[in-house]
């Protein structure tokens, strides 16, 4: 396992590296003279030439990488070009912040998800299962901006239970404040995540519950529970595990929408931010933290697929 | 009761077992609940049950998970469990189709060493008349979901009364008796089973039938406690099932021509990429070398026009691997491939592709399902020779013919066929090209007896009308007896016999040859048991020596781990790559008795 | 603790007051730093660092005398060497401040004496004191000019503690302000809170006290709200869509007249303010004195419109691309009002929208005909001149337009501070932008703000910042 | 798509597949083609044109003249949500259509050329996917000022790493086959096997994967409107509709409901078809009792 895990290890560093060269060629692609973002309307051409030259953007695209690449691995992101500040702090706070929401709502995804999943195929064609198929389309299909703001106006305005917006340290004004300003957030951003995950683990299970070695176990006299705790579960939940990863990546840097209804300053706004005032500085960094968060998240779900499912560590190819 | 005093073994064990649990914790499940033993008390129970049922080392076996056990120590793994809580009966459901015949050997001793030592009743489902007639007491013959015939094994087999069972026995091609030309198989296939049956659900198929055999049928007894569902059993009980009419055609044969050649074929197969390779050493990565499979090492084939090779081995000798070789679908390491005398390029030309076909194995996947029969025949056909439309058609329709299908078939998609009619479509792609050399992998081996003694026959028929020549795999000794001119036994990529049928079927020869031989159930050969020779699992070491040394049973010493076997030569063209003197292989009791039919 | 929280849409992009140039970059400068001079809710100009000041006649040396003992957040005295800094650090291209060109006409700065500061003008001008109030000519300390964008020290009422930008900036009070009892407030935060509906959500929850720059369509369904109180005041910020006059189509006065005539502004600002706002001619408010009442606006004339048209060439109607920024709702109506009310006439509208961030670099002096809307300025003259004189900065930018007449009374005006002399100037410069009509501004717009009832002490400034110091929460 | 054969009965396991066609996805199938058939229609018969200003029926409650109520500047809601389905619509199937025309092949080749060429190719799609879809999307519409159609390009580009990466797959497997290798065997070309061969059997989880991105895309390409960066005013396409309805979600839900609805509903059958479709052509999911 050791062996494996410093294998896969390797791998998200190969991967990652390549993002690192994809992504610099992506955002050099981007319209928009940096020189011309940091100077302005008003610059003359001497004075953007000037600052080309001192920013080092007249050097060969492989020089530029390198520099970038070389000062990453120094733990130096760059300065962000409109903001002025160096973009590390930023990042790395914004990213803190995401992070909180991600774990927080990839738990509760994991958690609710399988099990309703789990009851679904259990209860294939009872009742609960169709209400829940029903709900599961349902949260699929509206847009989480609509929730948002709905759920805004309702728990907000209305009951007034829960605060609009915005977000607050968790050791400024108390544990309380701070779940309090994650609630809606998290709520609307689970809703369709639970709903896809749900649907996945239901298929998933329902096959698994038709494999041979499932109709071994009954023929060996388990009892239902112990048949789908220990048999059955832990097959399953494998094309699950690889979609929650894909998630975590989704919730770190993904979450524009959320993020922007309630004002929570997270990854994905200051990635947008980024975006739009052609800060390349902070994109690249931005982009990179979360590409590597994915990164990590397949080699955790990579790491848990194999301890789950031991065929892996041998039978696998890297793809 | 279940999984207490009733145990399941299912068919395929690799399906059956947990992928995802110990196979320890697998087999001590059923104690833990039926006999609510503490968890390590039924583990070490469990590894008990492993080490009963063959496994060596079972406290280790018992910690591994079932992808790192081979086949056999599933099935035996498998059926640990169903034995665990001691059960009165034990339920088989093919238990050994999935498996290799010296595998299969292997478990069959264990299940007979099980009844003697337990007492154990066994429900053993199989369509291996082999196996059948090896292991049971009784048997019950179903067709269509109605028991047909019943009654002692040694009675049924020694006089089959229904006409159904008549007909398995006479399909089977068997090495125990004289090479018959042809055999004789089942017409038509199985009813649907959505309508209800009224009578006898065999009627349409059987050449007995007469217009009572509508009505429904009730099991009587059949004489020597045998009971059949026919009533007309006793009127036909001398009657044999008919053999086909159509008389084999005179079979052409141009001895000496060499169609192809492959000289000192090679391949290795690497596993894993490039991070495969990645080995850490103390924390630091290493690009160690590529493990690799020698799949096919050194083998020489020469095959003459209209002669059939057929080539026989156990699970992973490397049989696909030179077949592919043979037709350039792999790049050899080594060797040279010569097709008419001329080399063949790594990128053989279209007269070669043309005159080199191959049949797979695998019926199901071996048509493309999206296309139709005649679209599936056209392209060859267009390809090779550039036929128009009209010509097309014809053609079809002739080669349709020529495996046995009406015209009709042409437009049918591949699952509207059944297994038998697949095999044949794609004998028919292969011929469409007119090939002088057919290569068959298993072509038959998916196949119950009744649709292989047709394909069997429909070979033969093309061997002897068209001077086709043919590399023929089978694991199967039967089918290899019944057809073959020539036979290569292959044992771990190599070629360790080699001569004509008659050679290798008799001694002297090599001590695998036995092995296999006596390995395979063979119907009317109960009698052998005494002689059966049992191969130990797979070695885990590989020999520098003569590969088969490790698992042989007349290994002669050091010199056979050490010293590449050498080839003699009993007869010419007759090989045998071994240490054994051939006087000593020669005076090795046959494994066949052969009785006169 | 009485915290004031404003929520604003977008995060400041910088802290440093010199580059300021958005709504949410203004209000911070006014709570941290102090100007020469500050502009009152009625436009008027009263002493802030400078006590007072005096003019040579010509209009061409102005000195300043600075306050004593006024101090930097870090403690620190604020001397005349820090104002030429400032404004040093403002007139060098390389600190990219926007409003660089309102002061090329400096030609010399002198620290008379550590309180004493006077300029010496190129030319003569009459307004500097009053553009000595502008948002971005805050006096900051010389020798921390390197930390402005970080952690920037002033001398306001409010002092910096922290930002986070998508989140929040968080201002504390300022002990030692210089006007003493000023601020009332114990601290004032931005908060930032893109999507308006969550904005308006928070003030209802009250987790928010003030929303600056409400949309216009907010005010009447707000206003119902007994805890809130909605103010909107006129201001001479105007929405515009531009046409550029030297390239075609409206490089033809003809077209640019008969998308004049085909468009009744009163309706545009019906639909696109509702009602929050007044036409106008040019950027001289319809609240202002210098505004010109004699000329009307005409009802929409689709058929002289059309006749125009056809006279410059387009009989069949014309069909052009207007530009409208993405993520301004106000001014993407005023796009889609545009495109709707101008079809009568033969005016094929099509419409692109870009995001607002880019539109600088990509759309602002380039494309031939775009939405956009420019903030108010301090004076009409740095209101105007910028934009109608032939060598104005904005002029060359955006439409181009040159008219010897307009010249004339431009540079004419600004050679006098005396608005009994300048009126007569403006109100016929008005009438010469009527005839030729180089570009459409459809209206000056309200400023709105929403604030909960116990907020107190705050005036809603039509320079669309907060003047806090004498704010108050009340419990 | 699945032929259904036309002499079924005589064959054990080919019962007429139609006959297991799942509920939901007769009903969604049904839903979808309304949708479409609206989209085709909706100049015809919706009662107003989509852009048509009455600034004195602004914010007329649903009822009367419009059945939909009106918007902001009078305009009908049930004319605009008309007239914004095809855009929805298009969106949805012209964004996927895209990624089923470059990720396809592209997987094939991927699945195909197995060395150095397969794994780069893999290895971008595992960086492309690696970054959240919205992100990308924005990234690709940075490039250049946003329109319906770039914006359903953006969308499009977004998910052809999921079709590659599927449709490799899926051809790994079916690479595998035997009428592959005796394809091979009659010497037939790369381009051949790869969409004579393989294609035509890699459909139905492609389709299925398809069924699944026309949703994903419908509500990536009305979050990116959401943002601004889609379709352009009057266009009312559902998201766009949305996303300006907002400052009158208080004074008039109506206008942000209507198209809100539409695209609930026009979702949900789409899932309903999508899950139906797995159902149907899943070999897998064939009942085994
Ligand atoms: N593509 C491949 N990559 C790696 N190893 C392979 C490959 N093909 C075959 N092998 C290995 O080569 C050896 C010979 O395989 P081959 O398929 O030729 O055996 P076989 O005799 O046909 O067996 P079977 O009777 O099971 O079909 C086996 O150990 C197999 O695992
Ligand atoms: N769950 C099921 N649903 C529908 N039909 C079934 C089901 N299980 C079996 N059948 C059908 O019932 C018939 C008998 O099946 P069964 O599995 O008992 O055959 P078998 O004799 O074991 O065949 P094999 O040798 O292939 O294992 C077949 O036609 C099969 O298609
Ligand atoms: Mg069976
Ligand atoms: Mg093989």
């Amino acid at each position: 396992m050791t062996a494996y895990t410093l294998q896969r290890l390797l791998y998200v560093v190969v991967v990652v590296w390549i993002m690192s060269v994809l992504i610099f060629g992506i955002t050099q692609l981007l319209p928009g003279n940096v020189a011309y973002a940091i100077l302005g309307q008003y610059a003359t051409n001497e004075q953007i030439a000037e600052l080309e030259r001192l920013l080092g953007l007249n050097d060969p695209w492989y020089v530029q990488y390198w520099r970038w690449f070389l000062g990453m691995l120094h733990g130096d992101f760059g300065q962000s070009i409109v903001m002025q500040r160096p973009v590390g702090p930023l990042i790395f706070e914004a990213f803190g912040r995401s992070a909180i929401l991600a774990a927080i709502a990839i738990s509760l995804v994991a958690a609710i998800g399988t099990w309703l999943g789990v009851h679904s195929a259990t209860h294939r064609g009872k009742l609960s299962d169709r209400v829940l198929t029903l709900a599961q389309y349902f949260f699929i299909a509206v847009p989480e901006f609509f929730w948002a703001i709905l759920a805004i106006i309702l728990f907000a305005v209305w009951l007034g239970w829960l605060p609009a917006t915005g977000y607050t340290p968790i050791g400024q004004s108390g544990v309380g404040r701070w779940v309090a300003h994650l609630i809606l957030p998290v709520a609307t951003l689970v809703c369709g995540l639970i709903a896809h995950v749900s649907r996945l683990t239901r298929s998933s299970m329902l096959e698994t519950l038709r494999s041979a070695y499932i109709l071994t176990a009954r023929a060996k006299g388990l009892p239902h529970r112990l048949i789908l705790r220990r048999h059955a579960l832990p097959n399953a939940l494998l094309p699950t595990i690889t979609v929650l990863a894909v998630d975590v990546g989704i919730l770190i840097g993904g979450v524009v929408v959320v993020e922007t209804v309630f004002a929570y300053p997270g990854l994905g706004r200051l990635l947008i931010y980024a975006i739009e005032h052609r800060d390349i500085p902070l994109l690249q960094a931005g982009m990179m933290l979360v590409t590597t968060v994915y990164a990590l998240a397949n080699l955790g779900a990579d790491l848990l697929y194999a301890a789950v499912n031991p065929r892996i560590r041998y039978g696998r190819s890297a793809g | 009761m279940r999984g207490d005093r009733i145990g399941v073994v299912f068919q395929d064990a690799s399906a059956a077992l947990n992928p995802a649990l110990a196979v320890g914790l697998q087999v001590a499940e059923p104690l833990m609940v039926h006999r609510r033993l503490s968890r390590g008390a039924a583990l070490e129970r469990a590894i008990e049950l492993l080490g009963e049922v063959g496994v060596r080392q079972p406290a280790e076996v018992a910690r591994r998970y079932p992808h790192q056990l081979s086949g056999g120590m599933k099935q035996r793994a498998l059926i640990a469990m169903a034995l665990s809580c001691e059960p009165d009966l034990l339920l088989l459901d093919e238990p050994t189709t999935a498996l290799d015949v010296t595998i299969e050997a292997q478990i069959l001793d264990l299940l007979e060493a099980l009844r003697s030592r337990r007492g154990l009743s066994m429900l053993f489902v199989s369509h291996n008349l082999g196996i059948v007639e090896r292991i049971c007491d009784d048997l019950a013959v179903l067709y269509a979901g109605r028991i047909v015939e019943q009654g002692p094994t040694e009675a049924v087999f020694s006089q089959p009364r229904h006409p159904y069972t008549k007909g398995l026995l006479a399909a089977l091609p068997r090495v125990d008796r004289d090479r018959i030309t042809r055999l004789a198989p089942i017409p038509g296939g199985l009813p649907d089973l959505t309508q209800p049956q009224e009578g006898c659900g065999f009627r349409p198929r059987c050449p007995f039938s007469v217009a009572a055999c509508a009505l429904p049928q009730a099991l009587v007894s059949g004489g020597d406690s045998v009971l059949v569902r026919c009533h007309r059993s006793a009127e036909l009980s001398g009657e044999a099932w008919p053999a086909e009419r159509q008389p084999a055609a005179s079979r052409r044969r141009e001895p000496g021509v060499r169609i192809i050649e492959g000289d000192r074929l090679a391949k290795g197969f690497r596993l894993g990429g490039l991070l495969r390779r990645i080995r850490f050493e103390r924390g630091l990565p290493r690009l160690g070398p590529a493990p690799e499979i020698r799949a096919v090492d050194d083998v020489s084939v020469r095959i003459n026009r209209g002669e059939i090779l057929g080539i026989v081995g156990e699970s992973g000798s490397g049989k696909s691997t030179l077949a592919r070789l043979m037709l350039r679908l792999l790049d050899a390491d080594a060797g040279t491939l010569r097709y008419k005398s001329m080399p063949v390029p790594q990128r053989p030309g279209r007269e070669f592709r043309r005159r080199a076909q191959i049949v797979f194995q695998n019926p199901e996947s071996s048509l493309n399902p999206r296309k139709r029969v005649g679209q599936i025949l056209a392209r060859p056909l267009s390809l090779f020779s550039g036929a128009n439309q009209g010509d097309l058609e014809r053609r079809i329709v002739r080669l349709l013919t020529l495996v046995r299908l009406s015209a009709s078939y042409s437009d049918r998609y591949p699952h509207q066929l059944s297994g038998g009619e697949k095999q044949r479509v794609s004998i028919a792609r292969a011929m469409a090209s007119e090939p002088e050399v057919l290569v068959c992998d298993e072509p038959v081996s998916a196949l119950d007896v009744s649709v292989q003694a047709a394909i069997l026959n429909l070979f033969a028929d093309l061997r002897d009308r068209l001077g086709v020549a043919y590399l023929f795999i089978s694991h199967d000794i039967s089918v290899i007896a019944h057809l073959a001119d020539r036979v290569l036994v292959m044992y771990g990529g190599a070629v360790v016999e080699e001569g004509t049928l008659d050679e290798v079927l008799h001694p002297p020869y090599h001590p695998y040859t036995e092995a296999l031989l006596s390995a395979v159930p063979l119907v009317g050969a109960r009698e052998r048991a005494s002689q059966r020779i049992r191969l130990p699992a797979e070695a885990t070491e590989p020999s520098k020596g003569c590969r088969f040394a490790p698992r042989c049973p007349r290994r002669i010493g050091g010199l056979c781990d050490e010293v590449a076997p050498p080839v003699r030569e009993p007869a010419p063209d007759h090989r045998i790559a071994c240490h054994i003197p051939i006087a000593d292989l020669a005076r090795i009791e046959p494994v066949l008795v052969r009785r006169q039919s | 603790e009485s915290v004031m929280r404003i929520a604003v849409g977008t995060s400041l992009s910088t802290l440093d007051p010199a580059r300021a140039s958005t709504g949410e970059e203004y209000i911070y400068d006014n709570l941290l730093f102090n100007g020469l001079t500050r502009m009152r809710a009625d436009l008027s100009i009263e002493p802030e660092l400078a006590e007072k000041w005096e003019y040579t006649p010509d209009l061409k040396s102005w000195t300043f005398h600075l306050r004593h003992g006024v101090k930097f957040h870090n403690g620190r005295e604020m001397t005349a060497d820090d104002v030429i800094a400032t404004f040093q650090r403002i007139l060098d291209p390389a600190t990219a401040s926007p409003p660089r060109s309102n002061y090329d006409m400096i030609d010399k700065m002198t620290a008379v004496d550590p309180y004493t500061v006077r300029f010496d003008l190129k030319y003569s001008y009459g307004g500097f004191a009053d553009i000595m109030s502008d948002r971005q000519v805050k006096i900051v300390p010389r020798d921390l000019v390197g930390q402005l964008p970080t952690h920037p020290v002033g001398t306001g009422p409010f002092m910096f503690k922290s930002y986070t930008p998508g989140d929040r900036l968080v201002l504390v009070r300022n002990p030692d302000y210089w006007e003493k009892g000023q601020p009332k407030l114990d601290g004032v935060e931005e908060r930032i809170i893109p999507e308006m509906s969550a904005r308006i959500a928070a003030l209802q929850a009250g987790d928010i006290d003030v929303i600056w720059d409400l949309p216009p369509e907010q005010v009447k369904t707000l206003a119902q709200n007994p805890n809130l109180r909605v103010e909107s005041v006129p201001t001479p910020s105007w929405d515009a869509a531009i046409m550029n006059d030297a390239i075609p189509p409206f490089n033809d006065v003809r077209v640019r007249r008969a998308f004049h005539l085909a468009v009744d502004k009163r309706d545009v600002v019906e639909s696109v303010l509702f009602g929050q706002g007044a036409p106008t001619l040019s950027p001289i408010p319809p609240t202002h004195p210098f505004f010109n009442k004699d000329i009307p606006f005409g009802k929409a004339d689709p058929a002289a419109a059309r006749k125009l048209l056809a006279e410059a060439g387009h009989p069949d109607g014309i069909k052009v691309a207007l530009v409208v920024p993405g993520g301004r709702p106000v001014r993407e109506r005023l796009g889609v009002a545009l495109q709707q009310l101008a079809r009568p006439a033969g005016f094929d509208i099509e419409i692109k929208t870009v995001p607002f961030s880019q539109y600088s670099a990509e759309v602002s002096g380039k494309a031939p005909f775009y939405i956009d809307g420019y903030f108010a300025r301090p004076t009409i003259d740095t209101a105007l001149y910028a934009f109608y004189h032939t060598d104005g900065s904005w002029n060359i930018r955006l439409w181009h337009f040159s008219d010897k007449r307009v010249d004339e009374v431009l540079d004419k005006a600004r050679l006098t501070g005396d608005p009994a002399e300048q009126k007569p100037l403006y109100l016929a410069f008005q009438k010469y932008i009527d005839e030729d009509d180089p570009s459409f501004i459809a209206y000056a717009v309200n400023f709105i703000c929403a604030y909960r009832k116990n907020v107190r002490g705050v005036e809603t400034h039509p320079m669309r910042w907060f003047d806090l110091r004498m704010a108050e929460m009340t419990p | 798509m699945a032929e259904v054969p036309d002499s079924v009965g005589s064959m054990p396991g080919t019962a007429p597949r139609l006959a297991r066609l799942p509920a939901g996805m007769g009903l969604g199938g049904t839903v979808v083609a309304v949708f479409v058939l609206l989209a085709l229609a909706g100049p015809w018969i919706a009662p107003f044109p989509f852009d048509q200003f009455d600034m004195h029926a602004r914010f007329a409650p649903p009822g009367g003249a419009h059945w939909f109520g009106t918007d902001e500047f009078g305009r009908d809601v049930l004319s605009r949500v008309l007239a914004g389905a095809p855009y929805s619509l298009m969106m949805g199937f012209g964004a996927t259509a895209i990624s089923l025309v470059l990720g396809v092949p592209l997987g094939l080749a991927a699945a195909y050329y197995r060395g150095i060429m397969g794994e780069l190719v893999m290895r971008a799609v595992d960086v492309m996917i690696s970054i959240p879809p919205i992100l990308l999307g924005l990234l690709i519409l940075a490039v250049t000022e946003p329109s319906l159609w770039k914006t359903i390009v953006a969308v499009g580009i977004v998910y052809i790493p999921i079709m590659t990466r599927i449709t490799r797959s899926v051809a790994l497997g079916l690479l595998a086959e035997e009428f592959v290798e005796a394809a091979r065997a009659r010497g037939e070309s790369a381009g051949y096997i790869l969409f004579r061969e393989i294609l035509p059997n890699a459909w139905p989880p492609i389709i299925v994967e398809t069924s699944l991105r026309v949703t994903f895309a419908i509500l990536l390409g009305s979050a990116l409107s959401f943002l601004g960066l889609g379709a352009q005013p009057p266009l009312s396409e559902w998201g766009l509709m949305i996303a300006g309805s907002r400052p009158f979600i208080d004074q008039a839900p109506w206008i942000g409901l209507a198209p809100g609805l539409a695209l609930c509903v026009l979702l949900i059958a789409i899932n309903l078809l999508g899950e139906g479709l797995r159902e149907f052509l899943d070999p897998r999911f064939v009942e085994r009792g």
